[in-house]
């Protein structure tokens, strides 16, 4: 039984973790908020030249062929540092998009240069109230397609992007005629968000068709799984930290019970979100049939954890939390933009109830 | 049990709103976005009330009050807020400050000097009570006074002092003596808001809004004709200027949406599998949240019955804000989830959402503001279930040997 | 503005509470847990003889004509007691039925017997699955009824009950050919349960149909609410009293943030179903039509405050909570009985939002 | 990453499988209805486990054990609970009690007459710690043990003891000084449960069970030989016994039911909207005890995962027990919400009904045994988080004076 992360990963998790560190406290997402730039291009190029967006590009295209364990580390870290960064756009989502659904002459033309750093990618799944892989309002005829998309996270940046329809995912570039991409402000102030209109743009049909695109969905869950619990283990660790400093008639606040118990609580649903997490990188790895159920198990327990760490840190923080320049205010809307941005959790419930109902479980729950 | 006025209650309301209607016109509603139009607004507004006999309703006569009772008070205001009146500016200086001048100001000259001007809305006044290191703990500040001759000299900082950029005057809490224990060495003064070494600054909240202030304040003088209550006794003359805090606040904020506005949403919402309405678990949050919503307006029906038969009222409001603040955080979370990635979207054209999403924000602040949940609760089991209080280590030492506990 | 009890109803409370207190502290409960008996005869005539049972009934019926009201406050109170007595199927159900929904004939028959103590009604409305005023397998034809009724308090005691079905309200007398009264254990070892199985019983019609039904659900929602309302708050009042006595770790556990907050919680639900409550017991005094509406969020909050209450009240009392011994369980046992006996929390939420959608708010919640 | 045996364990599995296959045609499954039979079977099945070589796995050699890895026994564990093996009787016994008799007895002596005997099956051992006044707060504990020559006179009471009834030794905790702090006075001993003095009293539960027992002590004799560890030390032994207490607890109780339980009685319950469970409310409730039951699967597969490795397991098994009740509780709850009016009916023909309703009982006493709620959240908060421990007033002062501030 082997159910953590090898040595290697967690080596690589210490120099990711040490590195973000360094160079990506919070005040880097401050400074994105306030500048109003789409990313911190410096820090970016910083991840590019660690290789963090050539890590699961296959050698043969220029990148390292690292599994998809290290991926998970990597997204765990960028979530808990709040990296202002194409990272979860380009390489957790477009990257692993191409991977899964490329045509070949698609991935011999991205690949590299997501590797390298030379483009970013994005994916745009969000239609109105519609559940990604659910009925999407895009009309494609002919290698072209009319309708809108948005939110759209990191459109600005991307040099392409990766949509969706009701017959699976397709490549869009974004020099293409008949794209037009429009600002939307969402409660996120770091991670911009744009609305792309499609009229009879030109896009590219990715391989699967509607499998693909489901397949795609289940790793993306688990990916972003792994970014909420580094959001919610930080948001924890900045609440036990304030709670082990700050004085309230003649204590620290971390020495009332409402405060410990709720910190308790916290630590509670972050390890089951964890663990929740693992399973998932278990089931991507292997590709087990317990994926579907795996990704939806994930996501549910990442975004329960996050929404708890996030709203109650504000709390434990009293007064100084709600403030602007306080760091609360980060996690708490990055909590609602994970929680929203790939189907909600009752969305990702229904999936897992769905799949309980088709298997027996692999192990007594 | 009947929700009409009594036979007086409803010539009151009649009186007042002849005299609404017959001033209405002149009503700007209350507006936060534009800030000295809403100012000039709010001060014609209290002039027209101060002439007409409708400021300090409940107080005693003798200081220029109207003897009224609290229903009339309550008639007044639900009648004010059906028009939008705007009130928000006099909130604070005429509800807790005054009260505690009147109360406590050492003189008669002082009341007559600050008393009418704040009734008529020439003069705002703000509350200066939480400091860095004492939100919870009030009686942790440690803004020093120190006498010189008949006056004395104040320096150091508050902060979540709603209000003090447009405020003419403040009252402070202050220490006094740090060689007595942390609640025995405070003493209360008016402070001039313009004075030299008082300064404002705005602070900005996760909302992007700025009502509250951090006030600095640098050997600021006070002559000790303008002390509130005995030296030492600061303590207990906030108690009771906290005690028209608690009556005031509690109620919903006007701008956060409910369960008609969550009802109206999820009907606008088709998935799938139907409406989003006909869904049992959106169901079952409605209903919740109804079981809240409603259910604190209910139990402020209690109180003001209790009033209207002269009875005092019992402590069951002491869970209003507590209740209001975690349903417009579950709510908005909740609305935001129905309305999936749309949710995520400022200005999404869907009913109502952008309310619930600014309520999901402002909720969080509302949750810490005038009492945090944990505070509440402490308040709920001690006062009202009388279980033990908590110990505190810093409560029988002198302030300047707790601080060091810190 | 008047929306609190009379001075008389509460000087009635009063009354009420200190015969109870008197006369039925919880060893009564236990007393007819111990013996299998189906309630305390000797209370019941004494709650008789004080005109317990008379208190609805018509004076020209040989009852004291008194309002809703009052009934409410000894809901109330016999809910706080645990009164081992068919109060709740007698007095808050089956006369209030007859009240709402009897004829003329079984008005006069019945009416002085349940004020003058002769007879005991119960309800028989349960089901299987179904839910109260839902679809109903009874078969009527004939004036005769076939099925079965289960779970029915109080059917050993009772002389006659009124039955649901899918067109209104039926009376059946206990003495009718075709009925057979079988045992069914229950959660709650005080209250017992029965399962009628009707074959061609003759049963008769009452007045006003399926809407005399609806009205009973809605009158028997309130008066159920105010007797839930009396178990939250002496389940609350005996965790108050432990934890002002306990000792653990040098001092009261009623000192402690997680048991004090606890309690604090119990103390907010419990005030809000008491205002759903009166609001309830307002509606159905002036017939309002915020009746439907009122009902239902009295019932939903009734439920809540209880199971919240009774689940705590072990939880904070410890190892000695969970003993056989304790009084502790059969408040969590009664909280299950009023849960489940007139529809679920689930069911009356949904009830909330029908009413929600018909109508606007008469004030502002 | 991959759930499967590395080699060596898959050797080890194997030839516990064998054995297991080779000898469970004698196995009479964990029966708690019939106690003498039940406690026959076990004797017989611990008695073929002695035999082979499957006691005390990860216990020294030099005390008789295997001197194996967790990860064996483990195995070994995982393997007989394929068979329904009753291991019950012994859990306590081979757990805790033999451990600190075999790490704190005074002398080989002792160890060689109750080790090898209890690893038999022969002798039944149960651990005597909680007391009416001492439940939570375990060094409370008032039974006094006091010299007399070379023995000690053991007076007081003991609660929820364990199969106190069915058992020949216990490990007792006593107060042997109290005019010391409440956790320096306090000494263990190995004592006869047949000897003249003990009484066992059987606790009837709120579920109805009995599985504990209050025991009571008048003039018990223990000689000093039997004492485990020093004088005065009794709250460091019990602290290594409880330690194997934690890594004993916390799994979800086999009676319990869980969600694919759920999914069946959901299944069998028509609504007149359709399907209980295509009710989204159902969909959610079920996917929230899916994350809690699964979550605590999964953090046993790391705890375990770590051992496999060899490395120290982190703290994340402290959230079992707390979880798994509480998703108990809940499930309970809900199930029988579903099941309207028949879900208070006991025996009720629904699939697994009964079980959720047992569940719903069992679960408010799962809450509290082994650690409550509210322990359990201070251990996670002060050990695994750091963060400061509550203030105890009767930490520093002399047991026989902290008794006084009850």
């Amino acid at each position: 039984m082997n159910f953590q992360f090898s040595d290697e990963a967690e080596a690589l998790r210490d120099q990711a973790r040490r590195f973000l560190e360094d160079k990506s406290d919070r005040t880097k997402a401050r400074a994105v908020m306030n500048s109003g730039s789409s990313h911190d291009a410096a820090l970016w190029a910083e991840i590019v030249a660690l290789g963090w967006t050539a890590l699961r590009v296959p050698e043969e295209l220029g990148g390292l062929g690292l599994s998809v364990l290290e991926l998970c580390v990597l997204a765990e870290e960028v979530g808990r540092a709040l990296s202002p960064v194409p990272f979860t756009s380009s390489v957790l989502l477009a990257t692993e998009a191409l991977l899964i659904a490329g045509t070949d002459a698609q991935k011999a033309k991205w690949l590299p240069k997501l590797a390298d750093g030379s483009a970013i990618g994005a994916v745009a799944l969000a239609e109105g109230t519609a559940v990604p892989g659910g009925k999407s309002k895009l009309s494609i005829a002919g290698g072209q397609a009319s309708g809108q998309k948005a939110p759209v996270a990191d459109a600005h940046s991307a040099d392409f992007f990766i949509i969706s329809a009701n017959d699976g995912l397709y490549l869009l570039e974004k020099s293409a005629a008949g794209l037009t991409i429009g600002d939307v402000e969402t409660i996120d102030l770091v991670r911009r968000s744009s609305r792309l209109t499609l009229s009879n743009a030109p896009v590219e049909a990715m391989a699967g068709g509607r499998e693909a695109l489901e397949r795609f969905l289940q790793s993306a869950a688990i990916l972003l799984a792994f970014e909420g619990l580094g959001g919610a283990d930080a948001a924890m660790e900045m609440s036990v930290t304030y709670a082990k400093d700050r004085v309230a008639f003649g204590r620290k606040i971390g020495g009332y019970q409402a405060v410990k118990h709720r910190l308790a609580d916290m630590y509670i649903k972050n390890q089951l979100a964890r663990s929740h997490a693992y399973y998932g990188a278990w089931a991507l790895l292997t590709n087990a049939p317990e994926l579907p159920l795996a990704a939806a198990g994930a996501r549910v327990a990442a975004i329960d954890a996050y929404q708890f760490a996030a709203e109650e840190n504000v709390q434990l923080h009293g007064g100084i939390g709600f403030t602007w320049e306080s760091d609360c205010q980060f996690f708490y809307r990055r909590a609602r933009t994970l929680a929203l941005s790939l189907g909600s959790k009752t969305h990702w419930s229904d999936r897992v109830v769905r799949n309980l109902e088709q298997r027996n479980m692999p192990f007594a729950a | 049990m009947d929700f009409e006025d009594t036979a007086e209650e409803a010539a009151y309301r009649a009186k007042v709103r002849e005299w609404i209607n017959a001033n209405k016109a002149s009503i700007r509603a209350e507006d936060h976005s534009s800030r000295a139009e809403a100012v000039t607004a709010a001060k014609a507004w209290q002039a027209l009330k101060y002439e007409a006999g409708y400021v300090g309703i409940t107080w005693p006569k003798a200081v220029g009050g109207q003897g009224g009772t609290a229903m009339q008070q309550i008639i007044f205001n639900q009648e004010e807020a059906k028009v939008n009146a705007p009130t928000g500016l006099y909130a604070i200086g005429l509800g807790m400050c005054i009260p505690t001048v009147f109360s406590h100001g050492l003189s008669p000259d002082i009341a007559a000097r600050y008393v009418p001007v704040a009734m008529k809305g020439e003069e705002v006044w703000c509350q200066l009570f939480s400091e860095p290191a004492a939100g919870s703990d009030l009686a942790g500040i440690r803004t020093r006074a120190e006498p010189d001759g008949d006056e004395w000299v104040i320096n150091g900082q508050k902060v979540w002092t709603s209000g003090a950029h447009l405020s003419d005057f403040g009252i402070v809490v202050t220490r006094t003596d740090p060689s007595v224990p942390k609640h025995k060495g405070l003493t209360m003064f008016i402070v001039d808001m313009k004075a030299p070494g008082v300064e404002v600054r705005p602070i900005k909240q996760m909302s992007g809004g700025s009502e509250f202030n951090e006030v600095f304040f640098t050997d600021v003088r006070v002559k000790d004709t303008h002390r509130l209550g005995a030296v030492g006794e600061g303590w207990k003359v906030s108690l009771t200027t906290l005690m028209h805090e608690r009556l005031a606040v509690g109620g919903k904020p006007a701008s956060a949406p409910g369960v008609q506005e969550m009802i109206e949403l999820a009907k606008a919402i088709d998935l799938e599998e139907g409406n989003a309405l006909e869904q049992s678990h959106v169901r079952n949050q409605i209903a919740e949240a109804y079981i809240n919503d409603r259910g604190i307006a209910l139990t402020r029906m209690r109180t003001i019955s209790a009033l209207s038969s002269g009875r005092t009222p019992g402590p069951e409001s002491s869970i209003s804000k507590i209740v209001v603040a975690n349903t417009m955080q579950d709510m908005g979370a909740f609305a935001s989830d129905l309305c999936e990635s749309a949710g995520l979207i400022s200005g999404e054209n869907l009913p109502h959402l952008a309310r619930f999403q600014g309520s999901y924000i402002g909720s969080a602040g509302l949750r810490i503001a005038g009492g945090t949940d944990e505070i509440l609760r402490n308040i709920i089991a001690e006062r009202v279930l009388g279980l033990p209080s908590d110990i505190r280590p810093d409560k029988d030492i002198p302030f300047s040997e707790a601080t060091r506990l810190s």
